[in-house]
């Protein structure tokens, strides 16, 4: 296979001062992430990055699951460009890919259509009395990771390599509809071929697997998980996934868009649960790690310190074959080192307590 | 003598020289490539007959070799072209009495049509290529052996509003069932699936061929467009689709994707138009003077058009288009 | 196991790739004229049958030259033979004739 | 008095194993009748029944009256071999008692009478028996020599085809063959050596006397013998598992179909008989249109009862006929050929099915009420012109018309019948028959034939009268409620439906309305003998351009009348013909609506 066609979808990428938006899921079901990704880009790559506690959710899951208006999101992404302006930054960077989408299609409807982008003036100085300036860049956090990958592989403490092996990590990307799907020119790569992860890994020594349904939802797809009904057509899209990446036998999935994330990892327990099928090289489940979570494994990073006692399928046999130190019985300590307890055993976090994790044996 | 200069040496273009040369009027064909012919020449077979392609391009070329009349100038593209004068990329002028554009048409870029995996994966190939590969008698996969399941898709680069091709190509139905025949021979125990939107069997002939393929060669046609092709475990193509006959998706594996490739104006045409005055219709292609009553005309007097230059025509219509522009350029040459 | 209250759906998908293609192979071989459906839906449109149920002769012979058995002997035994679809088809296919072979082949007689 | 000599060993034992296979083949169809059967048997028995049914053993069996009927020289052929061989038996018999007198000589005693005359010495010789028995046998070697003629030429005997035959049929009829030439031959010698003979055999004995040496004679008198009982006990062997199993059957066949026994939609113990009748003379291969048209030679009744008989019976073989009746209409047996195939098409695929056409339970919505019920029937649907010419035929006749489906009904279920799935189309007809008694009609018109069959074979709707539109709009025209104009110079030919015709005999109701609005042109097959369209729903083998092709020649034949209008009485059939005529082609109700006053 001849991977070339990314080239026709590149981005401009600011390359410094970033006014940062946090995710609503990111943020709880990944808090560490969001976290190392500011210390990534402030400082490992020495750049200046806002974190602004005035900004809100950008209501995107409320708008795909149409209860959100649009003139209401209009007038709350006109916010926090307002805020961004506000605070002299120029470059709006959001950690989220629906947030993503949403602002690359507000900014895209306000070119279509001016008299939409005037009225959003009106309503946002109504309620706020603010004015906005749109941002000169605006760039997903990976594509910003992206943009320092090779900077981040000349620090990097490890690379994405099997240690037992020496041969390069397999690894599934997912981008997330939203990335690039409405607006593939918005996304590395477009969406067909997207690069923006798959650049990471292959710059950080790994290897990326190109899989039938690569390109398919991962299953979140708004209302048809959070209408309870409709959680069984979430959860088949997700099996359909996981089902054609199986035989590639991937040691990991990195996703973009936290949705994607949570639903690719948290689905594997409950299709265990419900039909008693398991994915990875064990049985116990693909990891599933957040590009920023990758990042900080390549930087150094602790894995506790990333976050990544949070996930559902259990992340140490990726860490061993990577060759990360980490000390197993600190996975459930908490910030003052006391013991937040432990979740319940189930399929695919049944690594078991005291760690026999095979340390030695290393090339 | 009178001198009329032929824009491109296809077959729409070789016929009209031809003809004109049959009347005594001293003609030049300018033709881009280093020598005439056009895209029939990587062509194997024509439809619905089998015909050799070769066999049509000899016989067309036959009619042109004995005149003393007629100037050839391949590797050269016309830039400006008026009924008086024909202006070379390299700066020098014709003079003449009119002018005949048979500039055909350009094949469509599959590697636009990203999905499809064309330039991406190996075994992904157009239907020119397939020509190509028959031509050679080598038809087999990238990494050799013989394929075991073909798909052929119609429609690429046509009818698709999202690469800006509108129109039909016209002639890729009857192409794909043609290939699938050939393929089917060629490899009985492969099986050959044809992908398409609509069958528009338009010709006489096309129709009988269709239904032969279907129950003589037991090829399958599924109703539906592919809508993205991936790489499978087992290096083959995986393919997706609508069976839209049955309401369900469906996907398989294929060994080879032959995609058909349709039509696309030439990019040139946009330039021709605004320095030479002619109009241009929405897909790109010449607009002719009247559809019915002015087929090879253009708006401007004393240019003619023939063959592919104003919309995709199958190599009969062109044939009979350079016929057709000829008359017009005699009849116009005599009423001056 | 547990009950979430919600199921993993079978894909709809027709995967050429699993279903098995043997009785398939084996109808389009004794009578190949079945190939030559365009899908028109006269035989739908003035199936007797198909005029009391949902019966679709057309979209049940397509599913089965997919390799989609499921259901299919059920389908084929709403028609009544009644022999209008085989009048009104314009590729002349023996129409009753492959309602029978597909009984045959996907039945037990 | 001796009667016997090693020689009779092969004819003993060809005997006893004919007559003993014979015994239980014939007891265990017997025993297997159902109980309905022997209750006719046991009715009819005493009765004019058995007196008709002896007359047509004579006529059938050893005369093959309808034989003659359909080729004299056939006819003769098959007498010869029948009639001449039972005449040999019966004046043999009759002779031994004139040389002999009445006086108790085994089997192989009559049969090697001429033999056995000499051995025992009895010189006296009858003339007049010499002569006749002598007559029998030239009858008899004449028509082995037809036989023969047959076999190479059969156009001669007015066979377009004959029969193609399996293996026990060879040997029967290569021993059969030589049964009849042996006996000339050993019974010359006979007479060469030891006089006697009639024409015939004295005759050759004379000549032979002349070519041979009595040594030689000598030596060539017993193994002639031999053959000749060779010949004779191996085709006995041969015959119960061979065609020639009819030789004997048709006779008790006669009996019980004159007892009113028929085949059925099931297959039954009857039907043995009626299988094993067949003399696979092929005499239904030449009518058969599959043949003559289309080149198809293995799916005609001799070889679908051939089949059947040895349990080789394909579906391909019994999907393969139009049911049209051509053949069963000339078959010299009277064997009910389409019967016999529905039921094998049953037993090969009636699958009973309980849940089948369970969604027929709550679709009936249908209103309105009439006297008459008209059903349409589905191909009608197609011929939307028979529909609207009804409908004003009703309403000059200002019938009150209940339409039983003119938005779609439910199939009449012959359709499936056809195709041998019996239990599923009764459902059908329950459906049916609930729905014409729900709207209280008192008699049922339907322009379909099929249809027509069914409603009045399986619907047992005996309180209501079921009509074929013909039938229907003759009697309105005959009661005066239908006022019709006839015109001289419309000239109309007329296509027998099968079903209708030879299924359900009405023949004439079509024509007498035909000749009420204009003049009749019959074609060339006309009535009984009638082409069948080639469309019949019964078959579900032959391709769309098999049809085509029949459908062509058939239009041809009617356009050859020079009508104007090809007329028929069946949508199915108006449909077919269409396709292939250059002239109209129309329904019955078409012309008679158009001539209404």
């Amino acid at each position: 296979m001849k991977r070339s066609s990314w080239t026709d979808y590149q981005k401009e990428i600011a390359d410094d001062n970033y006014y940062y938006a946090r995710s609503c899921i990111r943020q709880n079901f990944f808090p560490g992430s969001e976290k190392v990704f500011l210390d990534i880009v402030g400082r490992d790559l020495g750049r200046n990055i806002f974190d602004d506690p005035k900004h809100t959710s950008c209501t995107g899951i409320g708008y795909h699951s149409d209860v959100v208006p649009l003139e209401t999101i209009m007038t709350v992404v006109a916010r926090q460009f307002a805020l961004m302006s506000e605070a002299g930054y120029e470059n709006f960077t959001s950690s989220c890919i629906t947030s993503f989408g949403i602002y690359t299609e507000l900014l895209a409807t306000w070119e279509e259509f001016p008299e939409m982008e005037e009225r959003t003036r009106e309503y946002l100085y109504k309620a706020t009395g603010r004015e906005f300036t749109k941002p000169k860049n605006l760039a997903h956090t990976s594509d910003v990771i992206f943009h320092h990958r090779e900077e981040i592989a000349r620090k990097a403490k490890r690379k994405l390599i099997n240690t037992y092996t020496g041969e390069p990590l397999k690894v599934v990307e997912h981008i997330g509809c939203h990335y690039a799907k409405i607006f593939p020119k918005k996304g590395v790569g477009g969406s067909e071929f997207p690069y923006v992860l798959a650049g990471m890994v292959e710059s950080w020594g790994g290897e990326i697997v190109d899989y039938p349904e690569r390109r398919h939802c991962c299953g979140f797809g708004f209302r048809n998980y959070l209408v309870q009904a409709n959680r069984g057509y979430s959860i088949t899209n997700s099996h359909k996934k996981l089902e054609s990446m199986a035989p590639y036998k991937p040691d990991f999935i990195v996703c973009n868009c936290p949705g994607c994330s949570m639903f690719l990892d948290k689905w594997q327990y409950t299709i265990a649960e419900m039909e008693g099928t398991t994915y990875g090289q064990n049985g116990a489940g693909i990891p599933v790690l957040t590009y920023e979570e990758m990042a900080g494994l390549v930087l150094g990073y602790d894995p506790w310190e990333l976050g990544m006692q949070m996930h559902q399928v259990d992340v140490e046999p990726l860490l061993d074959k990577m060759g990360v130190e980490y000390d197993p019985t600190a996975k459930y300590l908490g910030k003052n080192g006391r013991f937040l307890g432990r979740p319940q055993k189930a399929l695919v976090n049944s690594c078991i307590e005291e760690a026999i994790y095979k340390t030695s044996n290393r090339r | 003598m009178k001198h009329v200069i032929v824009i491109g040496g296809g077959v729409a273009g070789m016929q009209c020289a031809s003809e004109l040369l049959r009347q005594n009027i001293a003609v030049t064909i300018v033709e881009k490539q280093q020598c005439i012919g056009g895209k029939i020449r990587n062509w194997h077979k024509l439809f619905p007959s089998f015909t050799p392609a070769d066999e049509v391009l000899a016989a067309m070329q036959q009619k042109l070799t004995t005149h003393n009349n007629l100037t050839i100038r391949t590797g050269c593209e016309a830039t400006c072209i008026t009924p008086q004068k024909v202006t070379l990329s390299s700066g020098e002028e014709l003079r003449c009495d009119a002018t005949v554009i048979a500039t055909g048409f350009t094949l469509f870029d599959a590697t636009v049509k990203e999905e499809y995996g064309y330039g991406i994966y190996d075994n992904v190939i157009t239907s020119a290529e397939l020509e190509q590969m028959f031509n050679e008698k080598n038809v087999h996969l990238k990494q050799g052996g013989e394929p075991k399941r073909i798909a052929i898709l119609h429609c690429v680069g046509s009818r698709d509003e999202k690469v800006c091709q509108r129109h039909c190509s016209k002639v890729c139905c009857v192409t794909g069932v043609k290939q699938a025949i050939e393929l089917k021979k060629m490899f009985p125990t492969a099986d050959v699936f044809n992908f398409y939107m609509d069958m528009r069997m338009f010709g006489p002939g096309y129709e009988e061929m269709y239904r032969e393929a279907q129950t003589s060669h037991n090829i399958h046609f599924v109703r539906g467009r592919i809508s993205e092709v991936s790489p499978t475990f087992n290096n083959r193509l995986q393919i997706k689709a609508e069976d839209t006959l049955t309401g369900r998706p469906l996907k398989m594996g294929v060994d080879m994707l032959v995609l058909l490739v349709g039509m696309k104006a030439n990019a040139h045409n946009t330039t021709l138009a605004k320095d030479c005055n002619l109009t241009l219709q929405p897909s790109g292609f010449m607009q002719p003077k009247d559809s019915f009553l002015g087929n090879v005309a253009s708006n401007v007097e004393g240019v003619f058009y023939a063959g592919a230059i104003t919309a995709p025509k199958n190599i009969g219509e062109s044939i009979n288009e350079g016929t057709a522009a000829a008359r017009g350029v005699v009849e116009w040459l005599e009423k001056r | 196991m547990i009950n979430f209250g919600f199921s993993i759906n079978r894909a709809r998908t027709i995967d050429l790739d699993r279903n098995n293609l043997r009785k398939s192979n084996e109808i389009i071989g004794e009578m190949p004229e079945l190939q030559a459906c365009i899908g028109c839906g006269s035989c739908t449109a003035s199936c007797t049958a198909g005029n009391l149920t949902e019966f679709n002769f057309r979209k049940v012979h397509t599913l089965v030259r997919r390799g989609e058995y499921q259901g299919a002997y059920e389908e084929m035994n709403k028609c009544m033979l009644c022999g209008k679809c085989r009048l009104v088809c314009p590729r002349g296919i023996n129409t009753r004739g492959i309602v029978m072979l597909i009984k045959r082949k996907l039945g037990d007689f | 008095m001796t009667f016997f000599t090693k020689f009779c060993i092969p004819f003993i034992v060809g005997a006893t194993v004919m007559f003993t296979v014979l015994a239980i083949k014939y007891i265990a169809w017997l025993r297997n009748l159902p109980k309905s059967d022997w209750r006719l048997i046991a009715k009819n028995f005493f009765s004019l029944r058995t007196v008709t049914a002896l007359w047509e053993v004579v006529s059938e069996s050893l005369l093959h009256r309808r034989i003659f009927k359909v080729n004299p020289a056939l006819g003769y052929m098959h007498m010869s071999l029948a009639f001449g061989w039972f005449l040999l038996i019966a004046v043999g018999w009759a002779e031994t008692v004139a040389y002999l007198g009445m006086r108790w000589v085994p089997l192989q005693g009559h049969v090697f009478f001429k033999y056995f005359a000499a051995l025992n010495n009895i010189s006296a010789h009858n003339p007049t028996f010499d002569f006749v028995m002598d007559l029998l046998l030239l009858f008899v070697l004449s028509g082995v020599g037809m036989a023969w003629l047959k076999r190479v030429r059969s156009r001669i005997l007015g066979m377009r085809k004959t029969t193609k035959h399996v293996a026990f049929d060879r040997i029967a009829l290569s021993a059969l063959w030589f049964v009849f030439p042996m006996r000339f031959i050993a019974e010359s010698v006979t007479a060469a050596l030891y006089g006697g003979g009639g024409f015939l055999t004295s005759g050759m004995g004379a000549i032979l006397n002349k070519i041979a040496s009595n040594d030689v004679l000598h030596h060539i008198y017993e193994p002639a013998w031999w053959l000749y009982s060779l010949a004779l006990g191996v085709f006995f062997v041969a015959m119960p598992f061979s065609r020639y199993m009819h030789i004997f059957t048709e006779i008790p066949l006669i009996f019980l179909r004159h007892y009113q026994l028929r085949p059925e939609a099931m297959e039954k113990s009857y039907d043995n008989f009626e299988v094993e009748a067949c003399s696979r003379c092929g005499i239904c291969i030449d009518p058969c249109q599959l043949q003559s048209q289309l080149g198809i030679n293995d799916v005609q009744s001799v070889y679908f009862l051939r089949d059947r008989r040895y349990n080789m019976l394909q579906q391909k073989i019994a999907n393969n006929c139009l049911m049209c009746g051509r053949c069963e209409q000339i078959c010299p047996v009277g064997i009910n050929l389409n019967t016999l195939r529905l039921n094998s098409r049953s037993s090969m695929r009636n699958i009973p099915h309980e849940g089948r056409y369970n969604y027929l339970r709550d679709i009936d919505k249908s209103s309105g009420e009439g006297k008459v019920g008209y059903f349409a029937g589905c191909m009608t649907l197609l011929t939307p012109n028979t529909m609207s010419s009804m409908h004003n035929i009703f309403q000059a006749a200002g019938e009150d018309v209940w339409w039983a489906d003119r938005d779609g009904g439910v199939c009449c279920g012959r359709p499936l019948m056809l195709s041998g799935e019996m239990d599923s189309a009764q459902k059908m007809i329950d459906y049916n028959k609930a729905l014409f008694t729900k709207h209280q009609i008192k008699s049922l018109v339907t322009s379909c034939p099929i249809c027509l069959k069914v409603f009045r074979e399986q619907y047992n709707i005996n309180d209501i009268e079921v009509l074929h539109h013909s039938e229907y709009i003759l009697r309105l025209i005959q009661q005066g409620r239908l006022k019709v104009g006839h015109t001289k110079d419309a000239t109309f030919t007329y296509h027998d439906p099968c079903e209708l015709g030879r299924g359900c005999g009405i023949y004439d109701e079509p024509r007498a309305v035909i000749k009420a609005v204009g003049e009749l042109l019959e074609p060339a097959h006309t009535g009984k003998n009638a082409f069948c369209c080639g469309s019949s729903v019964a078959n579900t083998a032959i391709s769309d351009a098999q049809q085509l092709s029949i459908a062509v020649k058939v239009a041809a034949e009617l356009e050859d009348t020079g009508a104007q209008t090809i007329v028929t009485a069946c949508p199915l059939c108006k449909k077919a013909i269409s396709r292939g005529a250059q002239r109209k082609v129309v329904d019955l109700s078409e012309i008679v609506a158009q001539s209404i006053k």
